[in-house]
Order: structure tokens, then C-alpha cells, then sequence
């Protein structure tokens, strides 16, 4: 399977991502720069944290109108694996691909830490390697966490299932304490109508390997591998895959 | 010319950032603020088109870049 | 005409101006004064601390790079450096927090990769006045915003620090920023402009009225009439510093230039002149391709804007083109704006005619540099002898008060707003005792801290400064680390003042003298003089920044307890004395006595039995004794435990009661270890001949301290942890607007 | 009474956000926008008091404020 992970000017975890999909997925990993027009033939792709256009005018709001983002509306559309994580999540509520937007957070500060969220759905393409009502313990590191999306849309994802995520606490129990930026329902990831474009505030890559205190966020790029094993499969590359810039 | 946009939360979104200027301003003893919203200001230098495409054009900015129909309202004007 | 009230605005001396006619024989135009002054300024051209410098140790088998260029750099192995540095950005921050802390982050971050480093972590070392008061409030949080503003978006991890309050910070808050960045060792690169002929080119924000003189102010004390001297403040842009950052970075991986220097304090001037010395060669600028943000700029001005987000390089002819393609890629304009020449001059050109021409060695190297008067303050503050004080008659509230006093109290308020994450490197979380980064495809990792305890530097300099060297140290043993190398900041008053410069002269004494006995070299610093306000000085404030080194990261060692039933031991000493600590400044409203005093060998030898200790695997927990003492080091292994597991220990030396639980004493870590492990531990102490004891046991939901069978605290972890973590928050639940 | 305050960097001031959203926009091919300055508004709702002490208010909180005098310069106006 071949993961593109999108690179903006001024995205931060495009490496971070793409070392942990390369190094510690093992998976063929390509990085897509935000002015082409060219997906590489990935099978999934990724958009990752970080503050793409400085984050000047609204989180997203400006890489929504990159060249690359046409072609990844497109992959969408025809179904295509799409993951946003942070600022990734924020660009595809600009972008329309998923519903609702980000408010600054409830206490209108940076927030960085680990927090508990539970897998309010296990059937999508992103979560089945997990089991519902599971808690994972991953980092969140932004301003704008704080979803909204108005009464009807948000009562929609509800009835269908697709809020993903929830902010909770250690046993999974919801609080107002739990969800630490005050999102709508502690909503912290949803997906798509089509099950096939996932949006979370929760940053996996960042708790994907023992030594860095939480691998419980392999769970999402695990279940991207096993939905996709059924179809066709690439090899993993030699390490020298990829053109990584300078390595962090 | 030049236009003013001004981009604020539509009245169903809550406003933290209003919220927290206000209570700032009633710790400080000024009782007479009822509310406060806050939202963004942009000014927009213009040149090279006539006053009707420029009024095109600001509104097209204002709705595909500058607010974000989901959560924001705006409303502009020349300034000059 | 050039008369004493000009000289006065440039900050320069009568004799210091005839130096300058002497040196470039002619009477300096306007912008030719201002150049000089400013790179003749104490920020620049450490007139007052040049001397005293070259008493600390540089040299070292890892040194690559000591001080003089932007940063320092050590050699790891593996092929591999460490580009690290400490700068100051103490005076924009008061003026004005959020943007002064934020570009102070964003000056730091380009001296790194200006040397060719990506930068993989950042550490901030704060003072501000007691949070009692807003206007102290107001600061604290615009700092802290403001370094969170700008080191969250352009993506690189604040992953530690420190904070200390006092009033002598009230109106002169320190704003010291660490960065650290990693390179390949055949990839550093030098801010120098070789090879004559080569185009200079200009890279970054457009030029702007901005800090004109920032340098300068930054050497002149506060007062009523900074008001209207107040220069245009700089703001931050972080996305344009990451556009700068990312396309440097590849036109330097792509081996494209040839020097490469950027531009802070005294922007243009500096970074061209400096460049341009440093290869014994000159440089020619027209004025008028340099990028301008505003109307009308003269030359003057151009010459001296600190605008953010902007460097100079230097390519060769053939390489333009695609150096220019690169910063394309990144949306940044280029531009060539002059040519390296022969002949040592700096020479600008506005409209066609020469407003610049003047030699580059007399601008960079031939300040002057004074050995100012000193004289140590009378009486010594260290010497006054302590007053006989009363025993407490409550260990619990005096250990709540204490835990809840803002210098010892839990940080998280201010690091939960640092994305400290980002680049997946971090091992430790802020809360350790020092930073662990991992280093990717690498067993080794990086270890950080930065320290400085003003009490005790403000009683004894000298003393406090070696123990600033020691207990930064002691922070990297606690987690397994070697100490390598080390940067320095050293904040204080007015140099002219006599009192203040036997306070740096002491400092430097007990810095090199530390650092010696480490074996570490300094590799780079800096000096923030003038931190007084109407006429007060801030306590002398050095801030140590110390990198390790760990040999296997799967050792690293945290300071939080593992779980109950684990032995608790004390290496080191207790001994009595309570001078200069935050237990008597908190009980007894007392910052007199002498401070703890070091023995820098009995202190190696401690450090070395811990790492010695933790690389055998006998160590589950570390953490150093700092302010609080051995009770808040206690409750501070608790609290970051899994589970927060409490503790009961007993004493049976013979110390007051106070001092056992409070007392500073130095070369003191606590560890824990197995029950099965205590032998070989107490027996790798006996060979060593560190002082260890058994003190105590993990587990159960109190803290608990007896001494000699009475009990002096018994406090529920949760208590304890309550009063520790809330103690910042809750100063800051009423806005920090209030009043200011 | 409602009264609108605008607060924007002061012009000599770099406004990053201003100059961030006319790149984009260019990027776009919106080649008649010459230049962008971006602020903040805020709206505030004042009750109790007489128009003549509100207009002091309003002048009070904005410099004491929401305005950082130092960087940003402000204007307001009374709405109704
Ligand atoms: N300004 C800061 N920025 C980031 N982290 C900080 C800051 N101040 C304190 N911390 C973190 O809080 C922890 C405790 O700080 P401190 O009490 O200064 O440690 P110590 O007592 O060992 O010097 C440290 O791990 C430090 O990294
Ligand atoms: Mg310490």
C-alpha cells in the first residue's frame, strides 16, 4: 500500500508522519508537494499537523486552494483514502470534504497534551483494527479543536455513526473536564458520508512508538493497511524511498 | 479604491473570544458592557478595475476566502 | 554636524568617536555613526564583557565551533553535530511580551540554521515578577504566548525550560530562549563571505522601519524617556521564518552557497560586515535593490532595521540561478543586492551615490573593550548573618506553602501551551529533569537543560554560579546524560556600575571554574547587560544551558516513582543551612545567609555514581535536589509517578528539622530502586565513596517524613499534588487584563 | 447602545496575516488586490448609561484594552 502524506509551506508533521508510515508502518511512503498536481499513485492520502499557510486567516482556510488539494478533492470523491490529522482535519472542513469547522479552543489557549479518547466507531477504514468503546491514550497539539457544526449536521452524524472519536476520560467516561478544547458532543474525529475521509485532532503518528510513551495511535494506520490488504499491495521500499528533505 | 470586510460569528456560534473580553472588562468594574463579539477586519486595496467588478470581486473573496460560511457572517463596504 | 547630544543618541563616548575618525580617517556620515554604533554597541560588541570572557574554557575534543560564530558546535560522532545556543531577548519582551518573546524565539531558531542545523528543540528560561500582580500576569502570559505562537507553528518542540519570580524582575523581565539543532558534520556552514566577486543576495521579509536601534537600546537602561525612544516594534512572522527555514536548509543540503549569516540585531549592517571580516574581505550593497516594506527609507534606516525573517547570503555566479529557484519553490524572493569585493570596506550605494564606505575591520573587530571599574557591594548580602530562627510548629503547612510557591510549583500551565511533540524526538516530557530528544535512526540521544538560581547568585555570585554549572549537570545525570558542552546568558545590570561588574567578574570566576572541573567547553553565550529600571538592577542572573549526551536512550531514567514497594535513597549529603533558599523566602520572608556552598569534586563523584547507577539498570527513579530541598524533591517523585504513588522516609541525621525536609544543600539525588537492587547499589556507592542512605520506601497515598522516630510531615498525596499544581493556574483565572 | 470597535496594527507595523492573505489571493489570480491589512473588530453592547458616558467608556476600554497601543492603532463609532 502507498501512502502520500501532502506537504504545505508551512505543514510540521509531514515528516514526523511520513517516518512513522515509512519507518515504523513499514509502508511505501511518498511526500506530495502542495503545488503539484501529482498524487504519486498513492493509495492513501494523508494531510499532516502543523500550520499550513501560517494559519494567518483561518486553520486551512488557505491551503484549501492549493493545486495539490483539487486532486485530492477529486481521490475523494472517487473514494479515495483520505486522513487529516490537526491541521489535516481542519483543511478538509474548509475544503467541504467533511462537515462542520474549528473554533478556537474553549479556554483560547495552546493545548498540548495527551488525552484520552474513545472509538466510537470501529467499522471504518481508519478504526478496525480497534474495537468500539476502546480508549487510546494519544497527543493533541492545537488552537482550533473546538468543533462546531449546526444542529442538523451535527444530529446527522450522530445518526450515522460518524463521529469516529470522542475526548474522554481514563475509563472512557464523557465529562466537561475530558473535552479539553469544549468541541460539540467532545467530538474529536468524524468521517465522511462515503467512509472513506477521515478528519481527527488527535495527532497518532505522535503515539506510535513505546519510547515516545503511547503506541496506541498505530491503530489507525494498522487499520488503513488491513482495509486495504484485501486489494493490491506494493512492496515496501529500500529506506532511501522518498525524498526526504533534511532528516529531524 | 478600497473596501472594508468585516467577518464575525454568525449570532448561533458562540464567540469564546467575546465571552473572555467580556468577563475581562466586568472584573474590571466596567458594568455598563452587556455583550461583546469579536471577530476580524480586512482591508482590501484595490486597482485596476472598475468600481462595479471590484464590488464582484470583494464579495467573491469575502465568501470563498476570507469567511467561512459555516460559522462566520460578513458584510463590506468602499471605503474610498 | 556630529555634536555631543548625537553622540549621546548613538550611545557613544566622545573618545570612542574620535577612535572611529581615527580608524577610517574621515568624520563618519549619519549612517556611517549609526553603523558604529550599533556594532559598537554593548550588544554587539561587548565592550564591557570582552575581557572578562575570554577567562572561560572553550577548547574540548568535541568542539568543532566555539564561540564566534552563530552558535556552537559539537562534534557527537556517528557523523554528526550539535549546532546549540542561548540568547536574550529580555528588553523587547517588557516593552512589548507576545512579540518580543516571539521574535526573540524566531532570532534564536536562525542562528542555529544558519549553521546549517535543523533545529530539533528549544528551551526557555524565564523571570518575572510575583503573580500577584496583574501587570506581572500581563507579561508572564504575552511571554508565554508568544513563545508558544511562534515555536508551535514553525514546528519546533519547547521541550523545557524554567521560571523563577522575584520582584527585581518586575519591570525587567528575562526572556532567555535555548535552541539546539542537528547538522551532518560536513554540512556546517560559516557566516562568511568568501571568494570576491560572488553575488551577496537577500533572502526574507522586506525591510521595514522596524527595532531601528533595538541594539543599541538593548545596551542602554529603562527609564521615562525609553517611551519616546522606543523604536518600531518587530513583529514576528513564524510561516516566513519556516519558508526561510526549510529553503536554507535545502540550498545548503544542495550544497549551493558559500556563506550564509543572518540578520538580527543591527540587521543589514551586521550581518554584511560581519560576513565580510570573517573572510578579510569587503562587500559592496546598492541600497536600492534592497526589498522595502515602507516609503521612503533612507539609508540609514536600511542599513539599521531589524526586520525579522531575513538573511544574507552569499553563492557563486554560476549557483544564482538555482539558489534562486529554490527559495522560488519556498515563495521567497532572492534578489542580489551586491558582490563580495577585495579591499576590506563595506561600501553601500543609494541612488547612485556611495553613503557607505568604511572598513569592515574597524566596524567588527576594533570596538573597544573596557575593564570597567568593579567593587563589591558592602555589606556582601551573603555575609549578613542569618537571625536565629524559630522551628515551625506545622511541617505540613510550611510544605503545602511551599509547594505552592510559584518558583517550585508545577510548570504545566506554561509548557501544555508549547506543542513539545512535534518531530516525534521528545523520550521525556517537560516535568524531567532535563529534555530527552532521540536522535532517528540513532541509539544516542540529546539530553537538555537550562538552569540558574538567582538567589543564590545575587548572595555569593561566584558560589552561585558554580552551582549553576553543577546543578544543570546534576538535571542531565538524573536522566542518564553526560554533560558535553555548554551555553550561557548573562543577565545583568548596568556595567557601569561597579557593584555590578565585580557581580560578572565573580560569575565568570565561578563559571570557568565549573566548567573546568566538568570538563565542559562554552562554546557560545551571550551577555545581557543594562537590566535595570529607574535605576535598579535585577538580581545578576546567569542562565546555564547544558546539552548531554545519553549513550543508549532505552536507559533514560525519569524522576517520577515506578510503583510501591520500591527503596528510597538519598546520594549525597544533608547538611545544615537554610541561606538563599525558597523555603526561606517563603516561611520566613528572608533572602540573606550565605548560600549552600559546593565542593565541585564531591559533586562529580555523585553524578558519576548516578549515571554509573543507571547504566548498570539498578535505577527505576532519579530526580536532583533543588528548591524545596529533599520534601519537595519527594513530592515532586511522587507526583510525576505513575499513579502518584506517596512515600514514607525516615531521618536520623543530625540537621534541624527544617533544614533536613527544606534545605538546599547541593550534590544530593534522590533514586529508587528494587528491594533486590539496594545491595549493588549501596556497593557502586562504597567503591566510589559516595555518601548513600537508605531512606525510605515507595508506595501508599501519603507523603510521609519522619526524623528520628518524630514525625515532622504526613500530607495525602493528593494534597500535596493539589496545592502544586494549582498554585499558577489559579493566578491566573482572573484575565491578565485587569488593571494593566 | 452598540458600539463597533476597529483595532489594526499601526501602518509602519508588519502586518504578517495582511501580507500572508494577499499571497494567496494573488496565488489565485485575484492580480487587482494590491494589498491587504488584517484586525480585529469587536462589538460591544452597552446599557445603563448615557450616550456621553459611553462614548468615554468605549475610548477607555479600546486604549486600555483592546487596543495594544504599541503596535496597533484603533477607531470606533457608535452603531445605535
Ligand atoms: N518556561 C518553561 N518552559 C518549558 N518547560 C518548563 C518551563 N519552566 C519549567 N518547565 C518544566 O517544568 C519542570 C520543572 O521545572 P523546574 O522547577 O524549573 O525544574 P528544576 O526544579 O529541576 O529546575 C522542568 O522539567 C521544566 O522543563
Ligand atoms: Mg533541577
Amino acid at each position: 500500500m502507498r501512502f502520500g502524506v501532502v506537504q504545505f509551506p508551512g505543514s510540521n508533521c509531514d515528516l514526523d508522519t511520513f517516518h512513522v508510515l515509512r519507518d515504523v508502518a513499514k509502508q511505501d511512503t511518498v511526500l506530495l508537494w502542495h503545488k503539484d498536481h501529482d498524487l504519486q499513485e498513492a493509495d492513501c492520502v494523508v494531510l499532516p499537523g502543523g500550520f499550513s499557510y501560517g494559519d494567518y486567516l483561518r486553520s486551512g482556510a488557505i491551503a484549501r486552494f492549493s493545486p495539490l488539494m483539487q486532486e485530492v478533492r477529486a481521490f475523494a470523491r472517487r473514494g479515495g483514502l483520505v486522513l487529516g490529522i490537526c491541521n489535516g482535519f481542519q483543511i478538509l472542513l474548509e475544503l467541504g470534504l467533511l462537515p462542520g469547522a474549528m473554533i478556537r479552543n474553549k479556554d483560547l489557549k495552546f493545548l498540548c497534551r495527551h488525552v484520552h479518547v474513545r472509538v466510537e466507531n470501529d467499522r471504518t477504514p481508519f478504526t478496525r483494527a480497534g474495537r468500539k468503546g476502546q480508549v487510546l491514550t494519544i497527543p493533541i497539539a492545537h488552537f482550533d479543536g473546538n468543533y462546531y457544526a449546526p444542529p442538523r449536521t451535527l444530529a446527522a452524524l450522530e445518526r450515522d455513526r460518524r463521529v469516529v472519536f470522542r475526548y474522554c476520560g481514563p475509563d472512557g467516561e464523557l465529562s466537561d473536564e475530558a473535552n479539553v478544547n469544549g468541541s460539540l458532543n467532545a467530538i474529536a474525529g468524524i468521517i465522511n458520508e462515503g467512509g472513506n475521509v477521515m478528519g481527527l485532532m488527535p495527532h497518532p503518528e505522535r503515539a506510535s512508538e513505546a519510547l515516545l510513551g503511547s503506541v496506541d495511535g498505530r491503530l489507525v494506520f494498522e487499520s488503513l493497511v488491513r482495509s486495504f490488504a484485501p486489494r493490491r499491495t506494493r512492496q515496501p521500499p529500500p529506506a532511501s524511498a522518498g525524498k526526504v528533505r533534511h532528516d529531524r | 479604491m478600497k473596501a472594508r470586510i468585516l467577518v464575525s460569528f454568525k449570532d448561533s456560534v458562540l464567540d469564546p473570544q467575546g465571552q473572555t473580553v467580556k468577563n475581562a472588562l466586568h472584573t474590571m468594574g466596567y458594568a455598563a458592557v452587556k455583550d461583546v463579539r469579536q471577530g476580524k477586519v480586512f482591508e482590501i486595496e484595490l486597482g485596476g478595475v472598475s468600481r462595479k467588478d471590484a464590488a464582484k470581486l470583494v464579495a467573491e473573496i469575502s465568501r470563498k476566502v476570507l469567511a467561512n460560511p459555516i460559522i462566520e457572517k460578513f458584510d463590506w463596504q468602499f471605503l474610498k | 554636524m556630529i555634536d555631543k547630544a548625537l553622540l549621546d543618541r548613538h550611545g557613544l563616548t566622545e573618545e570612542e568617536y574620535r577612535l572611529i575618525v581615527g580608524l577610517i580617517g574621515k568624520e563618519p556620515n549619519l549612517t556611517e555613526l549609526g553603523i558604529f554604533s550599533v556594532m559598537w554597541s554593548e550588544h554587539c560588541g561587548y565592550k564591557s564583557s570582552r575581557v572578562h570572557l575570554k577567562k572561560l574554557p572553550t577548547e574540548g575534543p568535541r568542539v568543532v565551533q566555539g564561540p564566534g560564530e552563530n552558535a556552537g558546535v559539537l562534534d557527537i560522532g556517528d557523523g554528526r553535530v550539535v549546532v546549540f545556543k542561548i540568547e536574550s531577548h529580555n528588553h523587547p519582551s517588557y516593552i512589548e511580551p507576545y512579540q518580543g518573546a516571539a521574535t526573540g524565539v524566531g532570532g534564536i531558531l536562525r542562528d542555529i540554521f544558519t549553521m546549517g542545523a535543523r533545529p530539533i528543540a528549544v528551551l526557555d528560561s524565564l523571570r518575572f515578577g510575583p503573580l500577584d500582580k496583574p501587570a506581572n500576569r500581563a507579561v508572564m502570559e504575552g511571554v508565554v504566548s508568544g513563545i508558544a505562537g511562534y515555536g508551535n507553528s514553525i514546528g519546533v518542540p519547547t521541550v523545557g525550560g524554567e521560571i523563577h519570580f522575584h520582584p527585581c524582575y518586575e519591570q525587567n523581565p528575562l526572556v532567555n530562549v535555548f535552541c539546539l539543532g542537528l547538522a551532518d558534520k560536513d554540512k556546517v556552514f560559516y557566516a562568511r563571505a568568501e571568494g570576491p566577486g560572488n553575488p551577496v543576495l537577500y533572502i526574507g521579509a522586506k525591510t521595514g522601519r522596524d527595532g531601528i536601534h533595538g541594539a543599541t537600546m538593548a545596551s542602554a537602561e529603562f527609564g521615562e524617556e525609553t517611551e519616546h525612544k522606543r523604536p518600531n516594534v518587530q513583529v514576528g512572522d513564524p510561516f516566513k521564518e519556516k519558508l526561510l527555514l526549510e529553503a536554507c536548509l535545502e540550498v545548503m543540503d544542495r550544497g549551493l552557497i558559500v556563506g550564509i549569516q543572518d540578520m538580527g540585531a543591527a540587521g543589514l549592517t551586521c550581518s554584511s560586515t560581519e560576513m565580510a571580516a570573517k573572510a578579510g574581505l569587503g562587500i559592496e550593497i546598492d541600497l536600492d535593490l534592497v526589498p522595502q516594506r515602507e516609503a521612503g527609507m533612507t539609508p540609514y534606516e536600511i542599513m539599521l532595521s531589524e526586520s525579522q525573517e531575513r538573511m544574507l547570503l552569499v553563492t557563486t555566479e554560476d549557483k544564482v540561478e538555482e539558489v534562486q529557484a529554490v527559495f522560488a519553490r519556498w515563495d521567497l524572493d532572492a534578489p542580489v543586492i551586491g558582490r563580495v569585493v577585495e579591499g576590506g570596506r563595506i561600501t553601500a550605494r543609494s541612488k547612485g551615490e556611495v553613503v557607505v564606505d568604511i572598513p569592515v575591520d574597524a566596524v567588527v573587530n576594533l570596538c573597544p573593550a573596557y575593564r570597567r571599574p568593579s567593587r563589591p557591594p558592602s555589606p556582601l548580602p551573603g555575609r549578613t548573618a542569618l537571625p536565629a530562627l524559630l522551628l515551625p510548629d506545622d511541617y505540613d503547612r510550611e510544605f503545602l506553602d511551599l509547594l505552592a510557591s510559584p518558583t517550585v510549583a508545577d510548570k504545566e500551565w506554561v509548557f501544555r501551551q508549547y506543542d513539545h511533540m512535534v518531530l516525534v524526538n521528545t523520550v521525556l516530557l517537560p516535568g524531567a529533569d532535563a529534555a530527552v530528544q532521540r536522535i532517528k535512526g540513532s541509539r544516542k540521544a540529546l539530553a537538555m537543560t537550562v538552569d540558574g538560581n538567582p538567589l543564590y547568585t545575587n548572595l555569593d555570585p561566584r558560589t552561585g554560579a558554580r552551582i549553576a554549572v553543577a546543578e544543570a549537570c546534576r538535571n542531565l545525570a538524573c536522566v542518564g546524560a553526560r554533560p558535553i558542552g555548554v551555553t550561557n546568558c548573562l543577565n545583568f545590570g548596568n556595567p557601569e556600575k561597579p557593584e555590578v561588574m565585580w557581580q560578572f567578574e565573580e560569575v565568570i570566576e565561578g563559571l570557568a571554574e565549573a566548567c573546568r572541573a566538568f570538563g565542559i567547553p562554552v562554546t557560545g553565550g551571550n551577555v545581557s547587560f543594562y537590566n535595570d529600571t529607574e535605576g535598579l538592577s535585577i538580581h545578576p542572573t546567569p542562565v546555564l544551558g547544558i546539552v548531554g549526551l545519553v549513550a543508549d536512550v532505552r536507559k533514560v531514567v525519569s524522576p517520577g516513582f515506578k510503583g510501591p514497594g520500591d527503596i528510597v535513597v538519598l546520594a549525597g549529603e544533608n547538611k545544615e543551612g537554610l541561606g538563599g533558599t525558597e523555603f526561606l523566602r517563603v516561611a520566613h520572608g528572608l533572602e540573606s545567609g550565605a548560600p549552600p556552598q559546593i565542593d565541585l569534586e564531591l559533586e562529580k563523584k555523585v553524578q558519576e555514581y548516578c549515571l554509573a547507577a543507571i547504566e548498570a539498570g539498578l535505577v527505576r527513579s532519579a530526580h536532583d535536589l533543588s528548591e524545596g530541598g529533599l520534601a519537595v524533591a519527594l513530592a515532586e517523585c511522587s507526583f510525576h509517578g505513575r499513579g502518584r504513588v506517596g512515600c514514607s522516609v525516615s531521618l536520623e541525621d543530625a540537621v534541624r528539622p527544617d533544614t533536613l525536609l527544606f534545605g538546599e544543600a547541593q550534590s544530593r539525588i534522590l533514586l529508587t530502586c528494587r528491594k533486590k537492587d539496594l545491595q549493588a547499589l549501596e556497593r557502586l556507592a562504597k567503591e566510589r565513596g559516595v555518601p548513600v542512605k537508605a531512606i525510605g520506601r515507595t508506595g501508599g497515598p501519603v507523603i510521609a517524613v519522619e526524623h528520628r522516630g518524630r514525625k515532622l510531615v504526613r500530607v495525602t498525596v493528593d494534597e500535596a499534588f493539589r496545592r502544586w499544581k494549582n498554585a499558577i493556574p489559579e493566578r491566573f483565572e482572573f484575565r491578565s487584563e485587569e488593571g494593566t
